[in-house]
């Protein structure tokens, strides 16, 4: 596997790339599900930096951060998706803007 | 060669997020984000890391995008929710998050401009990665756990009210 | 003879203060009693002490109590007896207690009764201490009670608003002359480090020399006191409006006592005002512009009280022109001789009212000659002293006033001139009363005749009237000797007759209709005039516009208070910044992820500056 | 005697009171009429063993003490803070007034508080103690710890058992008054410091502090910290705002105490704290204090007079009145401040009768607005007798102790401005103005209604009238009882002034 060529600006710049996008979809989706799926697609962009980076020091430790945040990604999934379950039982809508009631 | 395919594979990774989070049917959605996370676990292969790449496929790919599945299947949101989605997709809508995003990307990339070009491509074998994960990460690693544990009771709490009432119907 | 001094004000105040906490629940002939008595022993204790001053002529000094004592300020509740004094003291106890006993009767259907007297009491005692007082303050103690007690007692009937509104009137037209008279106060401690009167006297001779400015400024002040409650122009306005109260308070209150005050002051402290000679012009000016706008409008008036109260203003008016010239005693003589026949003609006056249903209108009166006997003696006798007509006790203090003026060096000449017009004027209008009043047609016939308790007081008041003339008051020590006054004898020849020709004209016009004024009165011109002098020369419009209607515009305009805008304002934008900071929570996820957005590159781009 | 015992009576009082109510309804009254009797009682037995001469405590070697009593301990020795009381002969009048107009207040509110009068009584007596630890503190951070005692009660009392707006009035009396109270602790603690890197030592006694030198613009803010909550209170010309609404809302008792009392902690911190600790920056700043105390006679007569409600009016004429003590205070001169100390007497004789009044007229015909009043006299002619007696007090009339108060005050400034005293006597005529027609639309003039059923001032409202109609009379006719006890301190207060000034 050694010896591959990828500059590593540019596995970042794909980082970059995906991460934005997630930001542009979380931001503009109204549906809790689209939202968390932006999110997922967040993780996954901040993984690939991480295992970038990791693979650019030849270090490990990337791929554990990796790890880690499989496991908050699997976390924070399950508990979303709880969430959207609940948000359709009270609200009958997945709007995350009609579920406003914690306004000031 | 190997330079190619990771292009390749970063071009389909992007083309299919787009795709997904501009889909107005979540389950068409799901599809092309789960087109994505191979793509990306095709680059962390052509990265040097095999191992990643392969929990990227198994969990992520497999696992958690299935757990979406099953909430969609349950949610059964139909033809409805996609007019729906369709008419909260105006430009109106999306604009200023496209432009927010636009600009953390213009910084993003500003600051990867002062990052020294060098090629990576080390591979990082899966026992370094355990024995590391195992050694100093330990703590992470309980941590984790824990949180895994704590998502687990939240998830079936929260859940749960949902399930009874559609299993009885009382 | 301290003891006696010291009751004769705290007799009435004693009284007054009975009067006022039990009044209510005593007998109305007891309340009457204590009322009249207290006046009657206080008057009695002046007698004491009037004889054996009359033979020693030694000024008498009672110290009381220190009233406070700060640094070198050191008032005493003191009084201070000397001619002057003398002479005040026995009028306000003499006249007093007989209008005190007309008031028994005069009073008596009204259920306020012991209130009356308990104001009426308060004060007689106001009015000795004021001048019994040895020092300013003490003086400027009594000052203000009569004013309160005028208030009070103008306002006596107090369900009618008007009558409310000429109190205050009252009050409030005194107060402004009484602030500059304060002032008055203010500047000559600060100055001569005193207020004792005669320790002042003397400093103020030490200090300033004659046409001192400051003298003059001190003496300005203590003259706008003196305007205010002689009600002088510019501050006589309340006078004719304090008619509303009863009129035997008419008499004692606005006639007699309280409006001469400002005399009395001018004459205690005539040591201050021959140190201002400018003061001395000013104040023989007032007078005799007073005197002669007073007689003008009261030419034209028809309610009877109205006209006794424009000739008060217009008798005190020479006062100040006596005052003016520096004819102190005669001024002070005037005052007493005034008082007397202008208390009788107030309370015949009153006694035609009373025997009237309380009739105010002259032209609703009319042959009460033969009617009102009593009543119609009492009021001639009345009428010929304020006219002024020869061996009636007017004649004599007016007499003395306008050879003074004559004598005055510089406008003397004018001011007696003046004078004389003022006496043509008085003789006129006070006739014209008489004969309106008490002869031709009946109008309203008298439902009563006046008791004893009215028609004592009047009969020794007629006698005073007659007689006071060759009373002599012993001032003599307290003013500065004059040069004995020789005028020509043409002078006196024309200061006897113009009042005669007044009541021939009187005469001729209302009795025998000789001369008529109907066509002069009745040309746009005359009706002007007339209407002019019916309102007083317009001085209440004039300072309605000038002074109480901008006053009321201003308080509507601050009613609610503009200050509070500011605060408003103030609580308007911190309400403002909670709005906008409660609209940035407003509950949605999205908008909280782009707010963390919005933040997170704002901090790269700080980051980046700070990078480079 | 114990200084602390005082407020720990009226503390404890308080605390009983609000107990007791459970029992019976009427007890709170007894016992903090009880309270307040039992705390006058002590404090006249203590002082009758003091003649005004004798002195105790000599702060400063150099300078002969005026204090008659002192207690102090340790309470955060840390920071240098004492739980130090004091008495002298201003504090010993304030104090006296204090307790007096307490028992007058507690009358006052007699039968009028029905809702839960043990807690009513509780926050009185607190407001009480919280006034008298401010009339006898020395240490600064105790003096402020007290202004915040009295501020709560007084906020919940206004709050709870005021009338149509009691929130409005109260949040308002809240503000005002708490931040000028930050104003001051601010000012405290700047002043503290100053102290602290002058000497190296940490303390907030008067005295440690009063030798502390503060110059330039610092000294300025500091000063004017002071002064802003000072005049709050007061309250002075542009912050008075608070006090119209203040008056009208609260319950009598409370106006009675705010009027009578509570306003009269602004002007004694003015003659204690902030002209002597701050002596040059306050003579340069004199002008503008003049300038405001005059406006605001003006100001508040004139909005007296354009009033409709009966408590707003007494309300503005306590503003009018208060601009001739701040007159006096900054004229600094011994008459003068004689003046202004007669007035917070005076004033809180004259004005808490005249709330109490309103207070009168309210509870017999449940409106404040003179609108729907007049001839009244006939109906009741003790209460407008009385209520005469207080308006003439109030216009200034001689013979009663307003009027000494602003004679002296206007002596006093004359020799500094005669054209300020001039100015101020203005204020004199527009008193007359707005005295005469709160009488004219309130009890004469003709009856509004006819079918009134209007019970007259009965034995106990007549007795408490009484003791403030003599006390108002005591102090016109020989007020030189006051003069003596507050003389020594006032002498000793302007020469330390006139002594700063001399030092540059």
């Amino acid at each position: 596997m050694a010896g591959l060529q990828i500059p590593l600006d540019h596995v970042l710049l794909l980082a970059t790339l995906l991460f934005a996008c997630g930001l542009a979809g979380l931001m503009s989706r109204r549906n809790i599900i689209f939202m968390l799926l932006s999110l997922e697609v967040m993780l996954n962009a901040a993984a690939l930096a991480f295992v970038a980076a990791g693979a650019h020091w030849g270090q490990a430790d990337g791929q554990v951060i990796f790890m880690l945040i499989l496991a908050v990604a699997a976390a924070e999934v399950s508990v979303g998706l709880g969430l959207v379950l609940q948000v359709q039982r009270r609200l009958k809508s997945l709007d995350m803007d009609g579920a406003d009631r914690m306004r000031g | 060669m190997m330079e190619v395919l990771f292009y390749i594979a970063a071009f389909i990774a992007l083309a299919a997020t787009v795709l997904a989070l501009t889909r107005s049917n979540a389950a068409h959605a799901l599809i092309f984000l789960i087109v994505s996370l191979l793509a990306v676990a095709v680059i962390f292969f052509l990265l040097g890391a095999p191992f990643a790449a392969a929990l990227e496929i198994v969990i992520y790919a497999g696992a958690i995008m299935v757990l979406f599945v099953f909430v969609i299947m349950m949610l059964n949101l139909g033809e409805a929710g996609e007019q729906r989605e369709k008419q909260w997709l105006q430009p109106r809508s999306w604009l200023l998050p496209a432009l927010l995003a636009l600009i953390l990307l213009v910084e993003m990339v500003t600051i990867l401009a002062t990052i020294d070009t060098q090629t990576s491509g080390i591979g990082v074998s899966p026992k370094e990665v355990g024995l590391q994960l195992f050694g100093p990460y330990v703590l992470a690693v309980e941590i984790a756990s824990m949180l895994l544990l704590a998502a687990l009771v939240g998830a079936y709490h929260l859940g749960r009210g949902f399930i009874d009432r559609s299993k009885g119907k009382r | 003879m301290a003891t006696a001094l010291v009751l004769i004000p705290l007799l009435p105040m004693l009284s007054a203060a009975l009067l006022m906490i039990f009044g209510r629940r005593l007998p109305q002939q007891l309340v009457a009693i204590i009322g009249a008595g207290a006046v009657a022993l206080s008057a009695l204790c002046v007698l004491s002490i009037a004889q054996p001053f009359l033979a020693t002529h030694q000024a008498l000094q009672v110290q009381l109590w220190s009233w406070m004592q700060i640094g070198d300020f050191s008032p005493n509740f003191s009084f201070y007896v000397d001619g002057l004094t003398l002479v005040m003291m026995s009028i306000i106890t003499g006249v007093g207690f007989l209008i005190h006993l007309y008031s028994t009767e005069f009073m008596q259907q009204d259920d306020s009764f012991s209130r009356y007297f308990a104001y009426l009491n308060l004060f007689i005692a106001a009015m000795l201490i004021l001048v019994m007082a040895d020092n300013l303050l003490l003086l400027y103690l009594g000052w203000e009670g009569v004013g309160l007690c005028s208030y009070l007692l103008v306002g006596f009937w107090y369900r009618d608003p008007a009558n409310g509104a000429a109190a205050r009137k009252a009050f409030i037209v005194t107060r402004v002359g009484d602030t500059a008279m304060a002032l008055g106060l203010l500047l000559l401690y600060t100055e001569l480090g005193t207020l004792e009167i005669q320790p002042l006297m003397t400093a103020a001779n030490i200090h300033w020399v004659e046409g001192d400015g400051l003298a003059i400024v001190a003496t300005a002040l203590l003259l706008g006191g003196a305007l205010g409650k002689s009600a002088q122009i510019p501050l006589h306005t309340w006078l004719p409006d304090a008619m509303a109260g009863p009129t035997p308070v008419s008499a004692l209150i606005h006639a007699a006592t309280m409006v001469t005050a400002g005399v009395y002051l001018i004459a205690r402290t005539h040591e201050l005002f021959l140190l201002a000679p400018p003061t001395l012009i000013a104040v023989a000016l007032i007078g005799l512009l007073t005197a002669l706008m007073a007689a003008f409008s009261a030419l034209v008036q028809q309610d009877i009280k109205r006209i006794l109260a424009y000739s008060t203003i217009s008798q005190i008016g020479y006062m100040f022109l006596g005052l003016g010239v520096g004819a102190w005693g005669a001024s002070v003589f005037h005052l007493m001789t005034h008082a007397f026949f202008k208390a009788l003609l107030f309370l015949a006056a009153g006694a035609v009212i009373h025997c009237l249903h309380h009739e105010h209108n002259i032209f609703r009166m009319g042959g009460l000659r033969t009617r009102l006997p009593v009543v119609f003696w009492s009021f001639l006798i009345g009428a010929a002293a304020l006219a002024a007509l020869p061996l009636t006790s007017g004649f004599f203090s007016k007499d003395a006033i306008l050879l003074a003026a004559w004598q005055a060096p510089g406008i003397g000449p004018l001011l007696w001139l003046g004078g004389l017009l003022g006496a043509l004027l008085t003789a006129f209008y006070s006739f014209r009363l008489v004969f309106i009043v008490f002869f031709g047609e009946l109008q309203t016939s008298p439902d009563k005749q006046p008791g004893w308790r009215m028609a004592l007081p009047l009969a020794l008041l007629c006698l005073l009237s007659l007689a006071g003339g060759w009373i002599g008051i012993p001032v003599r020590e307290v003013f500065p000797p004059q040069e004995e006054q020789h005028a020509g004898f043409l002078v006196h020849v024309i200061s006897i007759g113009i009042p005669l020709l007044g009541v021939w004209l009187a005469y001729a016009v209302y009795i025998s209709k000789q001369i008529s004024f109907q066509d002069a009165a009745a040309s746009p011109r005359g009706r002007r005039w007339s209407q002019l002098w019916l309102a007083g020369w317009r001085f209440d419009d004039f300072y309605s516009w000038l002074l109480v209607r901008p006053y009321q515009t201003i308080a509507r305009f601050l009613r609610n208070e503009p200050v509070d805008r500011f605060y408003d304002f103030i609580a308007a934008i911190s309400l403002q910044f909670n709005h906008l900071l409660s609209n940035l929570q407003n509950g949605r996820l999205r908008w909280y992820a782009t707010s963390m957005i919005m933040g997170l590159i704002l901090m790269l781009i700080l980051g980046m500056e700070g990078a480079t | 005697m114990m200084l602390w015992l005082l407020i720990v009576l009226l503390l404890v009082g308080g605390a009983f009171a609000w107990l007791a109510e459970r029992r019976d309804p009427n007890a709170p009254r007894w016992i903090s009429l009880g309270a307040i009797a039992l705390a006058l009682f002590y404090f006249l037995a203590s002082i009758a063993n003091f003649s005004s001469g004798q002195l105790q405590l000599v702060p400063d070697a150099s300078q002969a003490s005026t204090w008659l009593m002192h207690y102090r301990v340790d309470w955060i020795p840390r920071f240098g803070i004492h739980f130090e009381l004091a008495l002298d002969g201003l504090s010993l009048v304030m104090v006296a007034l204090t307790l007096i107009l307490g028992g007058v207040a507690v009358v006052s509110s007699w039968d009028e508080i029905d809702y839960r009068p043990g807690f009513f009584h509780a926050n009185l007596l607190w407001t009480l103690a919280g006034v008298l630890g401010v009339f006898m503190a020395l240490d600064l951070f105790l003096f402020f710890v007290f202004w915040e005692v009295m501020l709560v009660p007084m906020y919940l009392l206004i709050a709870i058992w005021g009338h149509e707006q009691k929130a409005y009035a109260a949040m308002k009396f809240f503000l005002f008054t708490q931040i000028s109270g930050l104003l001051m602790l601010l000012a405290i603690l700047s002043l503290a410091y100053m102290h602290h890197s002058a000497t190296g030592e940490a303390s907030f006694s008067y005295f440690d502090l009063l030798g502390t030198r503060t110059t330039g613009t610092a000294g300025f803010w500091i000063m004017l910290g002071f002064f802003i909550a000072f005049t709050v209170k007061l309250p002075a010309f542009p912050f008075h705002t608070w006090l119209p609404d203040a008056h009208t809302q609260a319950p009598t008792a409370g106006s009675v105490i705010l009027a009578g009392i509570l306003l009269k902690t602004g002007a004694y911190g003015l003659i204690r704290f902030t002209l002597p600790l701050f002596p040059e920056q306050s003579a340069a700043f004199a002008p503008v204090a003049m300038t405001l105390g005059i406006t605001g006679i003006i100001y508040g007569a004139v909005l007296a007079f354009a009033q409709t409600d009966f408590k707003r009016l007494v309300a503005y004429s306590s503003v009018s009145h208060m601009g001739f003590v701040i007159l006096g205070i900054y004229a600094w001169n011994s008459l003068a401040l004689q003046g202004a100390v007669m007035q917070m007497l005076a004033h809180g004789l004259s004005t808490a009768a005249l709330f109490m009044t309103a207070g009168a007229l309210q509870h017999r015909l449940h409106t404040r607005d003179m609108r729907l009043m007049g001839g009244l006299w006939n109906d009741m002619p003790r209460m407008a007798a009385t209520a005469m007696f207080f308006a003439i007090a109030s216009l200034g009339l001689p013979g009663m102790g307003n009027f000494i108060a602003e004679f002296l005050v206007l002596l006093g400034l004359f020799e500094v401005s005669p054209l300020a005293a001039a100015l101020a006597a203005l204020g004199l005529i527009s008193a007359a103005i707005y005295a005469l027609i709160m009488m004219q639309r309130t009890f004469l003039g003709s009856d509004a209604e006819t079918d009134r059923q209007l019970f007259d001032y009965g034995p106990r409202e007549m007795s408490t009238m009484a003791v403030m109609m003599i006390g108002l009379l005591w102090l016109g006719i020989y007020p030189q009882a006051v003069f003596d006890l507050t003389q020594p301190v006032l002498d000793s207060l302007s020469s330390f002034v006139a002594d700063a000034g001399a030092r540059p």
